[in-house]
């Protein structure tokens, strides 16, 4: 191919002929391949790998008792065991609720309106609520916990009754036992409203400012600019966040153990994660079975996996993931 | 920024009344935490006593506890090494599945949140199954690469809504500059993402800064033992934890988060626009 | 509506881009903003829409201040230079998007989207997005969403500049009967000055953030009043001569001849100002001076040459050096003209033709009786070089000296 | 050996024990220990570092070639973090010789094949003779003795003798309640009365009569075998369930919870605040751990005049006649089977388990002797806490070994939330922890 | 370079938006592609970049096939309809960028993007972010980044649809400059006819995705191969007609005379174009039809009349209903021309100035003599109007039927 081009373009054509014909057909796997590989391998080894692992696990009794060599197939038995278990129902309401209502109130929710709220705000104000909402996440599980309890508490402990008190109002005794379900909610979601929040934010701020303007000038008050033309834009954060964090507190634990432990009383607010780590994996007394913990992690999956699934059809993942535009390269 | 839009846009006072109720429960429960790092014991918002006592953990090093400066700089390190290999793993991935003709992008996409459902801890002993047939089991390089896995989907996810919004023009303009598509990336691509960069790498170095359990039960004798490590010492039994202690260290502990939040906050709301109809 | 700008002035740290700007903008005119790039057209207008907030001087709509009046209170229209489309919208909701704005009937919205999408041609492309669409697509679909909602003010910043010269004559004429119809004041700035010439009632001819010139397209193009709008308006733009006027004798400098003024003006040096289509192409010898054809552009049915008197020319007592050294003309003839590139051609400047401007300030010098309107008698298909043919009477040229 | 050992790096690490060249022909062999416990507690780590003299000496007597050190650490950990973390490293082969854990390890980590038995060592030690039998019962499974006991702990029912003077009571009265409660003449029924009577009387408030801890543990086992309860059957080693004796227990606390003296939200509750509630005397009667004194001491303010008013006993029989009962959760060190040298490993744990070493523990910590010689320290004997609760060992019943305690455990804890919480009577919490126990555990337990 | 498409096809999905192309393009050559809005072209351009690849055909770079080579490795500089500049760098960068890409030495970096700067007149804004300049300047910047790298291929999608006239011209002169003097191919989208004409060697006119012309745009202007080009080419636009041919008469729809053609064609169903310019207005009655002056456009130093004929003209046998209903024309006479709107006048149509285009397939009847190039004789300076006044005599007018 080069030699015809050089043969027969003047001396600079041949040059450049040279060069492009040089430039051999591009691989445009290449990059794609360089770019993935790491990645691919990382996640397929040190994820993709153990999740596999997991799942297989979920089919023996391995726990510490047997050590990770004597262990025995067993089968569906951890699931069997699973489905006969009677408050695995009750575990799985609450788990429901957990989710849904953190989810919808606090990480999608309060999120969002956090993200908007804030980006209302001049640059330097908007930072500094964005900072305050992050401190959840960067405070110590045990000590935004401890922080919460020393809320809820009784007088004279409780902050909470103690400002009820100041305003004259009612004090109640413990709160985490008179209101589980939205003290263990919001615990959740004051930590979990933060990732939204900065999500969120990054997205809106990437929203071209002359199509906002020019929203304005259409007669968009702030209402109708929010929603006609900023949330639309939030489709795939949304999506994401959603999906994503539907899946981080379905297998979330850490704040109820701390919080409530599963109670007050019969499992009020133990949820499906917590369940597994205390039947399963907790190593207080004895022995963690590591085959029913993945069978409950398994389940949990399951879920998530269903759930992933509706979102991508509520999202239309298809066209969220739009072929690249740059065709040779 | 969407409150400096128009000039003549009167200052959002909704967002000052919406935010200020939601936001104070979150100041008064940090108020509280200063104030109880400094006393004797709490009642609500009444401190009982002054006290330093509870720093204490600074000049006077707990004989048998561990050393705190060793401790910070270990969960420093640690929390820098997943930041930036999180940062930089997840950002080509997802150039490469939001940007480049790759087989099965969506497959992959899907997969990552598929994966997510796992939680964590049952991962645990896959994980360690897995590090100690690969000789990683006790090495500092073994939990990073598994802290980084396990986040890995969360910031591809993150930074592909990212790439998405950059305009194509700009990276076939730097192609026909000459460019290589991975210069373009480097370059153009990359910078004007800085904002998804840096929210990437804020949630990255807080969940390296926050990780206890990875380095402490797949790395037990690495020097990898953490702040939080400590901080769960403290509060380990319950029943005869120091809270006051407790609260003076995870104020010290949240400290250099906060200063690299807000040193970060500066990148995280910029985003560069212009020089594109669109 | 009538707007009325007064002393507005905006700055962006330290760049001025508009500086104290007043206007009054009659109701129900088309108003041509014209001016060069970073005159600060555009700012002019963000002004207008709301979103930029003048740094001083106050903005009336119809005698309200409107400085602080947010843009979606202001009832206007606006395509923007980057036609800013929603991204996540199908063309039909980006049209229907003002509407949907004043809550209309669904029903309503339809009609009056399919109307305007018909109108400006985009009726086939009404449920793809704006990624999917050609560059003067985007513009037709920007300019249907100015224009549905009626608004009472239309801002249109280069609003056709994507697309060919059919497709914007069209639009053109759709802005403005659209703008008559509703009888709306509407704001356009455009570079291309036929545009402007075509469809504005009024032209503002800004440069620098300031108005150098205002008046009608026609009173513009044919008087203008300084030299800078002599020279922005008008295609392709005027020759520019130094000279000097002396009672009603006027001296061009490299010109071996006096030109005479049909009327005394005041002793000055001038800017001498011609457009290329009164420049006469003759044969070697018979013009006021001598040159050589150096370029030929074809402009369809016209073409424009350029001549270089240059050194060719016998050097010339009183005249200035620097003039005479490379005089450079360029006249518009006939597409169909033999002129041929080298060729020595003599140039011939009909006196009434001539703009003349005080070097000192740019100001027109005014000569009644100069590039005044004629009525042009028998058939009415007069072509510009009859105008030529009877001139030669009024020029008497005489020896320099 | 010559200059040196020539063990390559990696042994050292898999075998946790290293060497490197001493005295001409005497090689050092490293051990490693991993301990766990506040700081209080260290003496679990430093008794095993200071043994490692004694140990060298009586080597050198013995003319051995060998020396020992040792590394390791002592670190204050939630147990389940610990005990896996201990776990994964002896899966990888990188366990430390010596492991101090909870005894109820043993079974598991027995079955796992993590630790060794320790009978070929610990039988001719004078120490075996020493400590208490009923210790070496909790650590002994399948007939083999799998570690030695570090320390153990009374969990007594407090009491303010203040407050019971207020009720009328002589000093004497006061004086005599252990030993009635230890004989059985006063039962938890009296203990309801007793606590109401405290309220009713005004000297602590509603609700605040009679406490336990407010999270899981074993505390709440000592009603259960108050009320005749057993929990592991000792043929077979599976777990007991006494549906009757739960009946009992649950009904008691339904009891209380009715009385008033036990308030609805007790279990959930905050452990610092429920320090500062219990040490500000605002509680009548409360089972808690006998090393909280300690804590109470130095964290809550606790005064010596205080410490004086503390009154103890045993948890009361539910039925007349019976012995007061209490629960100890004894620590152990146990051996690895990943140590290359058991033999001095355990004869490292046996040097620190001396009378001397475990007393300084003891009386650092608040934990009870494990040796019958350490009563006789002078510095046990001057505790005056340590001296009276010292007679509890003997009462001191333990937690089963058994793979499945902790399941057992949940169920059981979870039916009597509920039954303080008043979500369920105490004949449903009954069934459901049946049905639970049945659906997890299957056969290894037995229901009675 | 060379260029050459086959058959070059692009689909997005349904749609195709380039169909089929065929051309060759000769190095050195600065070629034109015009064509309406969403016709492809920018399409082209960015097959050509090699940012996207055709569905079909192939793309040959001196006979290399390089369909599959990266834009990076193909040396070709592109301003953008979007400018695309980088947003996070300065316009100084914007424009080092692409020598930065060839690891130039700094203060040869500097050098170029100065000169560059000065060129294009950003000078005073080499440290602004794109954010911060006006769209013209935004366009100039995009123009001296594709510029600076000297390039081997030169893609310019609308490059001056942002800037005034005058800078325009200067503009266009300056990338004339630099591409001859570069001696690189070129290849400019664009729909600004004049600008077409003035700068191209070649243009080439697309339709929907198809190549339906090219040539030389004197060619082009004066000989449109078919009606599309004829309509598109030219501003302002032909007017058109229809009739028949039989032999050397033409029939025209609506006009009671026949026109003598200079020599004889295939009988066949004709569409008549003629330009503006070319129509003149006469008395009434003086002409081939009547009408009225419905609109006057004025446009600079000419203005567009448009003359309705419709009903005025009294139904004429062999004439076709429809034409004849509403004839509507238009003509550019000088500005100062004294036509009124409502005025009745005559129009006269020249049969040299007519182009006649086959009604089925749109091709162009071809007829000796007709708009030929012909000498001018005598002063050089002659107007269109000479043509009409030669005329008359060719044109014997004979009654319909
Ligand atoms: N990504 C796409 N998906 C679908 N259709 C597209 C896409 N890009 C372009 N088109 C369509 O292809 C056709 C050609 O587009 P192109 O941008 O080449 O037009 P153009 O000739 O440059 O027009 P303009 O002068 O308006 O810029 C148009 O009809 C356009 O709507
Ligand atoms: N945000 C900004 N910061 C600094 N300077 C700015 C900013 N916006 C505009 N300018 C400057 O203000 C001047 C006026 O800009 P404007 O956009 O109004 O120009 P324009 O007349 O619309 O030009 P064009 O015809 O090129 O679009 C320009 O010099 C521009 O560089
Ligand atoms: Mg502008
Ligand atoms: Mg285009």
């Amino acid at each position: 191919m080069s030699e015809s081009g050089a043969g027969t373009g003047a001396a600079s054509h041949g040059r450049a002929a040279a060069v492009l014909a040089a430039a051999r057909p591009a691989a445009p796997w290449r990059l794609g391949a360089g770019f993935l590989l790491p990645f691919a391998l990382v996640v397929a080894v040190f994820f993709l790998i153990p999740a596999v692992l997991t799942v297989i696990l979920s089919l023996t009794d391995v726990s510490v008792a047997t050590g990770l060599r004597d262990f025995r197939w067993v089968g569906l038995e951890n699931y069997r065991r699973i489905l006969t278990d009677p408050v695995a129902g009750l575990v799985l309401r609450n788990t429901l609720l957990y989710v849904g209502a953190t989810l919808t109130l606090f990480n999608v929710g309060l999120a969002l309106v956090l993200a908007l709220a804030t980006a209302f705000l001049p640059q330097r104000w908007g930072g500094f609520f964005r900072a305050v909402w992050l401190l959840p996440r960067i405070t110590p599980s045990v000590v935004y916990v401890l922080m919460w309890k020393y809320f809820a508490a009784e007088p004279p402990y409780g902050v909470i009754n103690q400002v009820l008190a100041a305003l004259g109002l009612p004090a109640g005794g413990n709160w985490l036992y008179e209101h589980p379900w939205p003290m263990v909610i919001a615990i959740n979601g004051f930590v979990g409203a933060s990732m939204g929040m900065i999500i969120f934010s990054a997205a809106i701020q990437a929203i071209p400012r002359e199509q906002l303007i020019a929203a304005q000038v259409d007669g968009a008050g702030t209402w109708a600019l929010v929603r006609r033309v900023v949330l639309p834009q939030l489709r795939w954060p949304a999506l994401f966040v959603a999906a994503y964090q539907t899946l981080s507190l379905l297998a979330s634990y850490e704040y109820i153990l701390l919080a409530t432990d599963g109670g007050p009383g019969f499992y009020t607010t133990e949820v499906w994660a917590l369940y597994a780590f205390h039947t399963a994996l907790s190593n207080y007394f004895g022995n963690a079975q590591y085959g029913l913990g993945a069978a409950l992690a398994t389940v949990l999956v399951v879920i998530g996996l269903v759930a992933s699934v509706l979102y991508l059809r509520f999202f239309n993942f298809r066209q969220l993931t739009q072929r690249p535009r740059i065709e040779v390269s | 920024m969407l409150g400096s839009l128009s000039e003549t846009q009167r200052p959002a006072r909704w967002a000052w009344l919406l935010l200020v109720p939601v936001t104070l429960p979150v100041l008064l429960l940090y108020a509280w935490l200063l104030v109880a790092s400094w006393s004797d014991g709490m009642e609500g918002f009444r401190p009982l006593g002054f006290t330093l006592e509870n720093w204490s953990f600074l000049w006077q090093p707990d004989p048998f506890g561990p050393n705190i400066a060793q401790l910070t700089l270990n969960t420093l390190l640690f929390a820098v090494l997943v930041a930036v290999g999180e940062v930089l793993l997840a950002s080509t991935a997802a150039y490469a599945l939001a940007r480049l003709s790759v087989p099965g992008r969506r497959l992959w996409l899907a997969m990552l949140i598929v994966l997510h459902a796992f939680p964590g801890i049952t991962l645990l002993v896959a994980l360690f199954l897995l590090l100690r047939q690969l000789g990683l089991y006790d090495t500092l390089a073994g939990v990073v690469l598994a802290k980084i896995a396990l986040e890995l989907p969360f910031h591809v996810w993150v930074l592909k809504g990212f790439y998405d919004q950059v305009s194509w023009d700009h990276e076939m303009a730097a192609l026909l500059d000459g460019a290589s598509r991975l210069t373009t990336w480097w370059r153009v691509v990359l910078p004007i993402i800085r904002p998804g960069l840096m929210a990437s790498a804020v949630f990255a170095f807080l969940s390296g800064w926050s990780e206890f359990l990875l380095p402490y039960v797949l790395a037990p004798g690495a020097d990898v033992q953490t702040l939080p490590v400590y901080l769960g010492s403290l509060l380990s039994q319950a029943d005869v934890a120091r809270y006051g202690t407790v609260t003076a260290v995870a104020v010290f502990y949240m400290i250099p988060v906060m200063l690299v939040y807000l040193f970060l906050q500066r990148y995280l709301m910029v985003l560069y626009t212009g020089g594109v109809k669109r | 509506m009538r707007i009325r700008l007064d002393g507005v002035t905006k700055r962006f740290g330290a760049v001025t881009a508009v500086d104290g700007l007043t206007l009054e903008l009659e109701p129900g005119r088309l108003v041509a903003l014209l001016g060069p790039s970073g005159c600060g057209k555009s700012t002019t207008l963000y002004m207008l829409a709301g979103v930029l907030r003048p740094t001083a001087g106050d903005i009336y709509f119809d005698d309200v201040r409107v400085n602080d009046v947010p843009p979606q209170r202001r009832n206007v229209g606006m395509v923007f230079q980057s036609y800013a489309l929603y991204p996540h919208m199908t063309v039909f909701e980006n049209i229907a998007f003002p509407l949907r704005m004043q809550r209309l009937p669904e029903g309503e919205i339809r009609r009056r989207v399919h109307e305007m999408a018909e109108l400006v041609r985009v009726e086939a492309l009404l449920d793809r997005r704006p990624e999917q669409l050609s560059g003067g697509q985007q513009q037709r679909v920007a300019l249907a969403r100015a224009l549905v909602k009626r608004p009472a003010l239309l801002l249109l910043d280069e609003p056709l500049s994507n697309l060919d010269a059919q497709l914007r004559q069209a639009m053109r004429a759709e802005i403005r009967r659209i703008q008559r119809e509703l009888g709306v004041t509407a704001v356009l700035v455009t570079h291309d000055q036929t545009e402007a010439m075509t469809i504005a009632d009024w032209v503002v001819v800004m440069n620098a953030g300031r108005c150098v010139a205002q008046g009608t397209p026609y009173e513009l193009y044919q008087t203008p009043p300084n030299r800078f709008t002599a020279s922005f308006i008008g295609h392709p733009p005027m020759n520019w001569l130094q000279g000097r006027v002396s009672g009603t004798r006027l001296q061009v400098d490299g010109l071996p001849v006096y030109l005479p003024l049909p009327a005394a003006a005041r002793d000055d040096e001038v800017a001498i100002g011609i457009r290329p289509h009164h420049v006469q192409l003759v044969a070697p010898g018979r013009g006021h001076l001598d040159g050589r054809v150096t370029m030929i552009e074809l402009l369809g049915h016209e073409k424009l040459v350029t001549v270089e008197a240059g050194r060719s020319v016998a050097s010339m007592p009183g005249g200035a050096g620097d003039g005479a050294a490379g005089l450079r003309l360029q006249a518009l003839v006939p597409a169909d003209a033999a002129v041929v590139e080298g060729e020595a051609v003599g140039v011939r400047l009909p006196v009434s033709r001539l703009h003349l401007f005080r070097l000192s300030d740019g100001s027109r010098v005014a000569l009644p009786g100069a590039a005044a309107r004629r009525p042009v008698a028998g058939p009415v298909a007069a072509a510009p070089g009859d105008a030529v043919a009877d001139e030669p009477a009024e020029e008497s040229a005489g020896t320099a000296g | 050996g010559g200059q040196g050992s020539q063990a390559p790096a990696g042994d050292q690490e898999a075998g946790g024990a290293g060497s490197s060249g001493g005295e001409q022909g005497v090689q050092t062999v490293t051990l490693r220990a991993m301990t766990i416990g506040k700081p209080t507690e260290h003496w679990r780590f430093d008794n095993l570092k200071e043994a490692v003299e004694r140990l060298n000496q009586k080597l050198e007597q013995e003319g051995a070639n060998v020396r020992v050190q040792l590394e390791g650490t002592h670190e204050d950990r939630p147990w389940d973090e610990y005990k896996q973390r201990f776990i994964l490293a002896a899966e990888a082969g990188k366990a430390p010789d010596i492991i101090l854990s909870g005894h109820e390890d043993v079974a598991p980590w027995a079955a796992a094949g993590h630790i060794i038995p320790l009978d070929e060592y610990v039988k001719d030690s004078p120490v075996y003779q020493d400590v208490f039998p009923t210790l070496w019962e909790s650590v002994t499974l399948d007939g083999k003795i799998w570690g030695i006991p570090q320390d153990t702990e009374a969990r007594p029912l407090y009491f303010w003798k203040s407050h019971l003077k207020q009720l009328g009571w002589t000093d004497e009265q006061i004086a005599q309640l252990p030993e009635r409660i230890e004989k059985g003449e006063f039962t938890l029924d009296d203990l309801l009365d007793l606590a109401k009577q405290l309220q009713d009387r005004g000297i602590v408030p509603e609700g605040q009569g009679l406490w336990t801890r407010p999270q899981p543990g074993v505390d709440f086992y000592m009603f259960y075998l108050a009320y005749g309860g057993a929990m592991q059957d000792p043929e077979t080693g599976k777990l007991v369930l006494d549906k009757q004796a739960l009946l009992k227990e649950y009904q008691f606390f339904a009891r209380a919870r009715e009385l008033g003296v036990l308030k609805p939200s007790l279990l959930g509750t905050d452990w610092s605040i429920w320090h500062r509630t219990v040490t500000s005397k605002q509680v009548g009667l409360w089972v808690g751990g006998s090393w909280q004194v300690a804590e109470w001491q130095d964290q809550y303010g606790l005064s010596d005049a205080d410490v004086q008013d503390l009154g103890y006993a045993l948890l009361p029989a539910g039925e007349k006649g019976q012995p007061g009962v209490t629960l100890s959760h004894p620590l152990v060190y146990m051996v690895t089977k990943y140590s290359q040298h058991p033999e001095l490993a355990a004869r490292l744990i046996l040097e620190a388990t001396n009378p001397e070493f475990n007393t300084r523990h003891a009386v650092e910590s608040n934990h009870l002797a494990i040796m019958k010689s350490q009563l006789d320290q002078p510095a046990y004997k001057e505790n005056r806490l340590l001296g009276d609760l010292a007679y509890m060992v003997e009462y001191a019943g333990f937690v089963p070994l058994h793979e499945q305690f902790g399941n057992y455990d949940q169920a059981i804890y979870r039916g009597l939330s509920a039954v303080v919480a008043g979500q369920m009577t105490p004949e449903q919490a009954v069934d459901t922890v049946v049905q639970q126990l049945q659906s997890q555990l299957r056969d290894e337990v037995i229901i009675r």
